[in-house]
């Protein structure tokens, strides 16, 4: 599965994209963060302030109840800031 | 649909042009032009980087102009944003309607640059005189302008 | 001041170009070009005519323009007015503001707008396909648009 | 005394201006006026409507009741109907 960062949360994490597999636990989006914390202290550092992370899957906006579907592309960044 | 996003500069005047010619419904265009302007004394800032999600970004911007086109009767309508590196002076965004009435053409262009301030996925990053870089927080004062749309 | 009332020709670009040129204070611009729109299907109407008073246009212009400024945190504005025969697809009107501010840019054009359209001293002439010609009323909905102004 | 007509007027009195001496008993623009439509039948039915009817002095918009000042420029048009 195809996950993306942008902005800060990309800066932090030190990529813009990883392909994971995801254990069965991992269902839901709040679930993915919770995993992908554990991952480096990057990503930790990254989503240490939930209330400053939205999140996309298959580019719509979701929130962290949302369930992934298989093959998703999932996307997290902080709140937009326009041009 | 007329939706670009891009990292080249763009001509206000060329894309007024190629969006009415031939068109003789048209009565009224309304454009809208942001320029990255200078912060520098105020905050140091002499360019911004503009980070999106390419492919969202394309079909955010192509349903927010349907939208528009459902709201108002337009004749035409264009967005295009840039991303990436911009310095003082540089267009950023361009937003231009038409109509045969003006009203449409002024409200219709309000109400794309406000929803493009608050809802397209881009990420600003200020860079400042000495070389530092910070993401930009998000602003109440523009979730204010979109929220007089009802969205 | 930038006030022009002509018979000739304009083009949108160019003139929103000069007057953005170098400062670097602008953050936003609104452009409003009006046009002679194609009426010949529903009146048969192919060219209008303006007429002016002139001297009266030009000083309500400027007035109209410097109480725009002093409205609104302008940084530049223009306008431009043409008058004489205009036919069908012709610019009739320009208005550009810059502003540091999307929403300052946005409300001056279109208060300009309004108030030249109900204010200045133009009187339209339409010219038929058959030749013939008549004075257009004055419109109560363009009356209505100006009174939000409170003017 | 300069008097000048726009639009339809001067299209019914067929000229876009006059220059004229004012006789001591017209005092107000609507004095003008009453004077003016004894000229010719194109000045009468210029203004044989007052309420389609707006006055200048000096460029700038006045009512029926305002005096004219001496050496003054009138001028008589429609209701504006803009670009």
């Amino acid at each position: 599965m195809n996950v993306l960062y942008f902005a800060w949360l990309r800066a932090k994490i030190g990529s813009a994209s990883e392909d994971l597999t995801l254990p069965e636990a991992v269902v839901s989006v709040g679930d993915l963060i919770g995993w992908l914390k554990e991952r480096s202290p990057g990503h930790a550092a990254a989503f240490a302030d939930i209330s400053c992370v939205r999140a996309a899957i298959n580019q719509e906006f979701v929130d962290l109840d949302t369930i992934i579907p298989p093959g998703a592309e999932v996307a997290f960044f902080p709140p937009v800031t326009g041009g | 649909m007329a939706v670009r996003v891009q990292a080249e500069r763009f001509d206000t005047g060329v894309e007024i042009e190629a969006l009415v010619a031939g068109n003789f419904a048209i009565g009224g265009v309304t454009s809208f032009t942001g320029y990255v302007r200078d912060f520098s004394t105020e905050s140091g800032v002499v360019a911004i980087t503009l980070e999106h999600y390419p492919g969202m970004t394309e079909r955010m911007l192509e349903t927010i102009e349907a939208e528009a086109r459902q709201r108002w009767d337009l004749e035409a309508a264009l967005i295009i944003h840039r991303y990436g590196r911009m310095t003082v002076g540089e267009p950023i965004v361009l937003i231009v309607t038409a109509s045969s009435h003006r009203q449409a053409a002024f409200e219709s262009a309000e109400f794309l640059m406000d929803w493009l301030k608050t809802k397209a996925p881009f990420w600003k990053c200020e860079e400042t005189k000495d070389g530092s870089e910070h993401w930009v927080d998000a602003r109440e004062s523009d979730d204010a302008a979109a929220a007089r749309w009802g969205r």
